[in-house]
């Protein structure tokens, strides 16, 4: 292999904002079929700039501004899809995507089971979700529970730059309608990777940091604060075992559980209030896959049970390091009364 | 401030509308062609094709059969629910008669007559209806979309479809069926707004019957017409008489034709009444009087196109007796398919849900594939 | 006490129905402030006939039939209780009330905590939910995990009649919005009661079973199905209790904690699908609480991870009693890699 | 079909409506009272009193002020975003001052010059938008709604409020402001219909100010205008020049009038343009030239009633001098205010979730005091 030939793009920096952007130049330049359409993704390139120069380059028939109408925004996408296009449509905000609730549930996610599989619906619905950057009220929501719960959907969430890219092709490539979650919190975090070099499967797990003593599992925004999480134990002296699910749902349980049972401590992490959060449904399955491997019961770090609180007042709502910390040291490290199980 | 008068022809050019958006308002009665007797009126529509009428003709009355052959399906237990069009035909028959081979339908759960009349398989049809599965039918064969229970979502779905088939050049419009109780909800507003601001090729056909299950006009609105919303979106909008089908089918040509050659949406309202109750499960006494059924019943849709084309010698004893033997052999049809049991295989319910069953399927298929196993022992 | 002064009313038999009736009316005879709305439950009474008599009895100026808009019904009821009155909505069906998610969300759950407790919404949602009566499509969805993960709200589940009627008494009391979820399948069944004799308060769950072996925990729809998986048990010489939750959140922790440490081994059952369903929070929370004191992971029955079935399928879908019978014989009666612990 | 013509007054009776819907239509263009230059037009509308002309001019000027003030507060970091009014103090002010007392107005996140004019406390006002928390001010206090962000969501709420007030026989008028793209969510849609239906005591008033954040109104309908979509539901509408203080006003006022004697909801579109980019947080240069922001400067709603004020020697030195005075005695109040760092307990984020905190609630404030306490420890 010589130095201009065949080799790999070498890797530079890359956000998070700036990856999804590439992601969607790099699809709309793929596939014809491929429509990028939301509230002010065209001419502005969407308030967050993930769809920076798009229209400009695939013209305004392929990215689009829509009137303000999210269940239009969803359901008109349905129809494209019924019709052969691949639409990759924008929920400005977590919380205004409710609208398009109806749309999302009865429609998108049953339109395959419902004629059995004449009519998929290949929709890419783009929300960036969760808080932790000083949003008002209604623009922090953290919603997968509400998707992951809704049978037929798939739902993803990125947390680095790198996965942001793959995943989003993935995604797009997809057969199956996607909820797309993106942190914002990460939009501008940077990774230094080449693109598209190496994907990962769009349903597979990534252990991210490898640990003997405890496997934290996070997602989306907290992956960043797992992982600081778990260079923070070292000082404790916890080898602390890093798995980022990229795709909610379905669940890679392979992975995970494969995780759990090595560690035999889980604490599941993310920013959404705890009361039927994901993170229960996390703990519910792993506790039923890995019960004897347990240690102590998987224990979660969550936001609170709270509407999403303003901006001075975040910081006290959001998992932090600490939060996290104190969860791992909950989990009966010097368990008196329990003798250690096999393996232990 | 007075209005400038109304162009006679529907195909209403932009720049008028532009220049008059009073031209995009509904007239204030009803347009039709036949009166309830069948007789001829004056009207700016001209009247179809004497072969054209006939097809209308016949394909109401296949249509009632296939209906009434439903209905009774209801009593005998062998149909869940159904939710009959009987009084509605002539808006059934006479838009999906207006529509092209390209085109496509988004019919609603009322709307099982447009389906017959659309070519799609009677028994298919009914797969909903009998409990086998949400839907019978392929809508790729057909173009038609599955026939859509939450009010108003399918009106978007049409719109998405229309526009999709603009983006890729190709000739296809979606006429959408709702009902004025689905006016009401989000969904049709945002529909009739997007198309309007995108000029999608689609055609919205309300069937006003007058009530959304109990619920009758007067509580749903208090516009002049339902018509009348189409001017808030820029869009021209028709009041058509809804039991007489060749004013509903001259009326959908109209819109199909416009929306076919990049002039956008049409709303159309359809005057109509249904005869049965909401579905067999509802019992329509409770809100409304036997006397309001019987002066419908006087504006039968059928009746009055029989009496025109009978009155113009058009439907001779052989003509009749054909279209008897046709809907008779469809209800025969449908008896015989509707008796016969059919078993649906319960590792269905797991196929179909993603493009690709999920392990966590595969393993909820094995439970129930053990449990079956086990209740066979 | 004589027989005629202060006894109370002879206890009899009444359907699901019938309580939920009278509870409306009670409630409208009670306090001027109560109205009832939504999609024909005026002159129709209702698709299910809750509402049977009472436009007649109350006049329509409180008893009315809407305009066919879910989110019209819902965002109209907040404003109304923020004008002093008490609303007690329907949605039709289960599903039918997607429409009004971000009314739900967006308001009704956090108006309360946004105006710092100036403004509260003191509104009940009614709504018909889950399957067992044959329904097409979009008709016997289960959506309790949408709203139970919704912080600010309380959902509410009743299983019997005598529970309908105290429950629903209690909701239109409550200052705090209601979710009630009202078990289709039971609306016919019987139960020989006097309605309001001794209520327990909302937030209370009940054992309605008592059993040293196993805790079934059940609601709704499901607590008939329980109690009889529960009869049936005896058979095979087990002793199962069963909590009927009543109300979904916020939990009654002490109660079904109690219940799982005698026992020991739990299973929850619903309706709705799995994958993040109610029963992941139930699972994991009890997991939490009573990690040392069970002998095997909570284990979940419940809908298979589909849309919901068509009718001549849905038997399978549903939890049965021998699936929880199943479920029930999975809990590692004669574990011989695990010792019982300790109190087993 | 020659439409009849429109009355004089938009006090329509509602038989009127009835006979000839096309009465319900807003006039082709904007109603005005004051050109640019501050002269007086020829207008159906009555000019409104003097001492009314200079508590809107006084009140613009104010609510411009504090407006400009906060946009500076966000420069300096003090204000986490703030979406100014700058430009649209016509309808803000004209609108509220048309509230009596017991009326309720049901704000949108760009109005908080509305808010100040209605007399919320400047600081309470800017709670939300300095993060402290999402709403400063008691709601039943000055009878304001929560300024309200999901697009459109809060006219169902003052429907529902202006119901109530009709159910319990009180005379309540909820206005509800909303903006050009707020008219195409189905809430909207909805909240017109219930209105209409229910004839209850609302004003709807649409500040069509040319964008939703970067989207034109072309790309937001196709209607000849938003007023257009009242006939829809049966609802009269008005268009008004919404840079003209003393025309809005009249125009509220009159709909007002209407709504507090039984006559039922109005729906009015007042035409205004945003001055500054949507928030501090939007760059309008990416989707507006620099001309078309000119052209609207000189339509400035201040400038205009000053002009006419000045002329007509309603407006001395004096007078000018304490208006500003006001302005800047407020503008500096607020600085103070915003330079003083308010804390903000932690422990509220459990207060209020519900009425009573749950147990569950009661433990997560455990979690959190401790982890405090060990934070400061
Ligand atoms: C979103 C939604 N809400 C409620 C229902 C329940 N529902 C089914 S049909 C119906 C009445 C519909 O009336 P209309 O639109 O006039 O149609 P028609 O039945 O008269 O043909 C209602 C309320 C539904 N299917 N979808
Ligand atoms: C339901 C919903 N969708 C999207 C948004 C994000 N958003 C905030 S303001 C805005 C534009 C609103 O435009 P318009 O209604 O014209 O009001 P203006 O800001 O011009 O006053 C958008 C899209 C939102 N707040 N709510
Ligand atoms: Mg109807
Ligand atoms: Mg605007």
């Amino acid at each position: 292999m010589t130095a201009t030939l065949g080799a790999p793009p070498a890797a530079a920096p890359v956000t998070m904002a700036s990856a999804l952007n590439r992601a969607l130049a790099d699809a709309l330049e793929a596939d014809d079929r491929v429509l990028v359409f939301g509230e002010d993704v065209g001419t502005l390139g969407g308030v967050f700039r993930i769809t920076d120069g798009l229209a400009a380059r695939f013209g305004d028939r392929r990215v689009f501004d829509t009137p303000l109408a999210e269940s239009g925004i969803v359901g008109t996408a349905i129809g494209m899809a019924m019709n052969g296009l691949l639409p990759v449509v924008e929920m400005q905000f977590d919380a205004f995507a409710y609208p398009a609730f109806e749309q999302v549930t009865s429609h998108l996610a049953k339109m395959r089971n419902r004629t059995r599989g004449a009519v998929g619906l290949p929709v890419v619905i783009r929300v960036p979700y969760g808080g932790g950057i000083g949003g008002v009220e209604h623009h922090c929501d953290s919603s997968e529970a509400y998707y992951t719960h809704t049978s037929g959907l798939r739902v993803v969430a990125p947390g680095t730059p790198g996965d942001a890219y793959d995943l989003l092709r993935a995604a797009i490539d997809c057969p199956d309608p996607v909820i797309f979650l993106e942190p914002k919190r990460r939009y501008w975090s940077k990774e230094t990777t080449t693109l598209g070099a190496a994907p990962l499967p769009i349903d597979r797990a990534a252990v991210r940091r490898a640990g003997s003593d405890v496997t934290l599992i996070a997602y989306g925004g907290m992956l960043a604060t797992a992982l600081e999480a778990a260079e923070a134990a070292v000082e404790e002296g916890w080898d602390v075992e890093v798995v980022d699910l990229r795709t909610l749902a379905p669940f890679d349980d392979d992975t995970v559980a494969a995780s759990v049972r090595r560690t035999g401590r889980a604490v599941v992490v993310h920013e959404a209030q705890r009361f039927g959060g994901y993170g229960a449904e996390v703990a519910a399955r792993l506790t039923e896959q890995c019960f004897h491997h347990l240690a102590a019961p998987v224990l979660r770090v969550t936001g609170f049970d709270i509407p999403y609180p303003a901006p001075k007042l975040e910081e006290h709502h959001l998992p932090s390091v600490d939060r996290i910390l104190d969860a791992v040291a909950r989990l009966q490290w010097d368990d008196q009364v329990e003798p250690p199980r096999k393996g232990y | 401030m007075v209005a400038p008068p109304v162009p006679e022809s529907a195909q209403l050019p932009e720049e008028l509308s532009d220049r008059h958006p009073e031209a995009l308002l509904p007239t204030p009665t009803p347009l039709h062609l036949l009166d309830a007797n069948g007789r001829e009126v004056d009207s700016r529509l001209s009247m179809p094709e004497e072969d054209v009428l006939l097809d209308l003709y016949r394909r109401m009355v296949v249509g009632r059969r296939f209906d009434a052959q439903a209905t009774a399906l209801t009593k005998q237990g062998r149909l869940a629910v159904y939710p009959s069009s009987r009084g509605q035909e002539a808006c059934e028959v006479g838009a999906v008669v207006a529509l092209r081979p390209q085109d496509w339908l988004f019919p609603t759960y009322r709307d099982s007559v447009a389906l017959v009349t659309r070519g799609v398989d009677p028994m298919e049809t009914l797969t909903l209806l009998r409990g086998d599965w949400h839907l019978g039918y392929d809508p790729y064969e057909y173009r038609v979309a599955p026939q859509c229970t939450p009010l108003a979502t399918n009106t978007l779905h049409a719109v998405g479809l229309a526009h999709a088939a603009t983006v890729k050049g190709e000739d296809t419009v979606a006429l959408v069926l709702l009902g004025d109780g689905a006016t009401s909800e989000g969904d049709t507003h945002e529909a009739l707004n997007f198309a309007a601001v995108w000029k999608s090729p689609v055609v919205f056909l309300v069937q006003n019957n007058g009530y959304a299950i109990s619920v009758p006009l007067a509580k749903q609105t208090a516009a002049p017409s339902l018509a009348h919303k189409g001017i808030g979106y820029g869009m021209p909008s028709v009041l058509v008489d809804g039991n007489d089908a060749a004013a509903v089918h001259v009326v959908v040509r109209e819109a199909v034709e416009r929306a076919a050659t990049g002039h956008g949406p049409t709303l159309i309202e359809a005057l109509t009444y249904r005869i049965e109750s909401h579905t067999n499960a509802d019992d329509a006494q409770r809100y409304r009087d036997d006397a309001e059924v019987a002066a419908w019943l006087e504006r039968d849709p059928i009746d009055r196109l029989e009496r025109y084309l009978t009155a113009r010698g058009l439907l001779g004893e052989d003509a009749r007796a054909a279209i008897t033997a046709e809907a008779e052999g469809l209800a025969s049809r449908v008896r015989a398919g509707m008796n016969a049991d059919v078993e649906v295989d319960p590792m269905s319910l797991f196929q179909h849900v993603y493009a690709q069953p999920t392990l966590q399927l595969r393993a909820q298929q094995q439970l129930l594939t053990d449990e079956l196993l086990q209740e066979a022992e």
